[in-house]
């Protein structure tokens, strides 16, 4: 199955891309987190790092399923003073 | 219950974008007397540093979804009738708005907690991040304000 | 700290209002980034029944008065930093504006909390009346709605 | 001395006019509440109402002088919904 990565703001510039695609054997059972240690080769989620599956917020226990996209961000500062 | 969001790369009028839609309610005017207004505009400082323009990057379609939730929530908690929420995104100069939340409401309780419950989703939920140019370097704002205070002297 | 008190007979346009005060603060667009707003426009029902137009009577010399020292009291207590007051009165129409209380503050919290707290001195101190012309007759309104409330379900 | 009553609103309707003025021997010591009972000919000052003494709230034993305007008037509704 396919996964869609997608990394913003602070992530995207660590990780140095904007995402990647990720395929896996069909059978695996694969977790927001787990897609997250073979997208980035790092084995923990960063501290406060907020994750979405299809653009809504996931817990890192999520399953994903073929065709998701799976975003990873930091805290978001949106609006204004 | 009407919900609209929008996000937008050019300036915009925030006053102009509220008397706009006012118009457009026409007789609901006179349904809804109370309406709460919460207009945000980049400041020239940060942390007592000089910051000379900002970088808005959005999740474009997450950042519109979360939107559209949390006025939908707030309406439907506070019992509010009409929402309109603009956000900046890309460049952005001092004293440009960034923000508006506009609530429509039979009350003024209802507009005032609505209003200021979708500020706050904008500041903590939807996925917007600011990167400051200031004259010290460029860097990510990674904290928030306070959304709620204590009065001078309490 | 800025504050600009006026009483008008005649209907008003309240983000006109705004948007001018708003050009006319210039460079503080830039120091003070956010604005709460709160405009509270004549409803066409009162307690179900239909209410055809309303008197809004004020005590000369005081109304400005107080509405300028609740506005004052607000701003130093909050640490807000602008405030603009617009009450209607004599014969007003449904869906006409009664009251704009627009405050300019640093961060949203202190804007916020200054424009509630002199909305609740508009409602509470400052001396205007209302006379209701409604279909079962003349009557002076003699309770105010609420300024807080729960939320739905709590 | 000389005092400026005023009446607001649902008072004003109540008591048929505007206002009066007092007149009282300077020696007299009037408060607030005296000035009520001599304007209106009523003994209490009717539940609920505000006083105020040149234009600022004043309580029932405020002491007024020589020139005092003094208003009566209804809890305030202003403001909208």
């Amino acid at each position: 199955m396919r996964v869609q990565v997608r990394y913003f703001a602070s992530l995207r510039e660590r990780m140095g891309r904007e995402g990647l695609r990720l395929e896996v054997p069909e059978a695996e059972r694969l977790t927001v987190a787990e897609v997250w240690r073979r997208a980035s080769g790092e084995p923990e989620l960063p501290p406060g790092t907020l994750c979405a599956v299809n653009m809504e917020y996931a817990a890192p226990e999520r399953e994903v399923r073929d065709g998701d996209e799976v975003a990873f961000f930091p805290p978001v500062t949106g609006g204004a003073p | 219950m009407s919900v609209r969001v929008r996000l937008t790369e050019a300036p915009f009028d925030p006053w102009a974008e509220v008397a706009e839609a006012e118009r457009a309610r026409g007789a609901a005017r006179a349904a809804h007397g109370a309406a709460a207004v919460f207009v945000g505009a980049m400041r020239d400082r940060n942390e007592g540093v000089a910051v000379e323009s900002m970088f808005l990057e959005h999740y474009p379609g997450m950042t519109e979804r979360e939107m559209a939730r949390a006025a939908e929530a707030a309406l439907v908690r506070w019992g509010a009738a009409e929402a309109v929420v603009v956000h900046r995104v890309g460049e952005v100069r001092p004293g440009e708005a960034l923000v508006l939340v506009a609530v429509w409401s039979g009350h003024r309780a209802q507009a005032f907690e609505a209003c200021r419950e979708i500020m706050e989703a904008v500041k903590h939920r939807v996925p917007l991040w600011k990167r400051e140019r200031r004259a010290d370097g460029e860097r990510w704002v990674e904290r928030n304000t306070p959304g709620r205070m204590d009065p001078a002297g309490a």
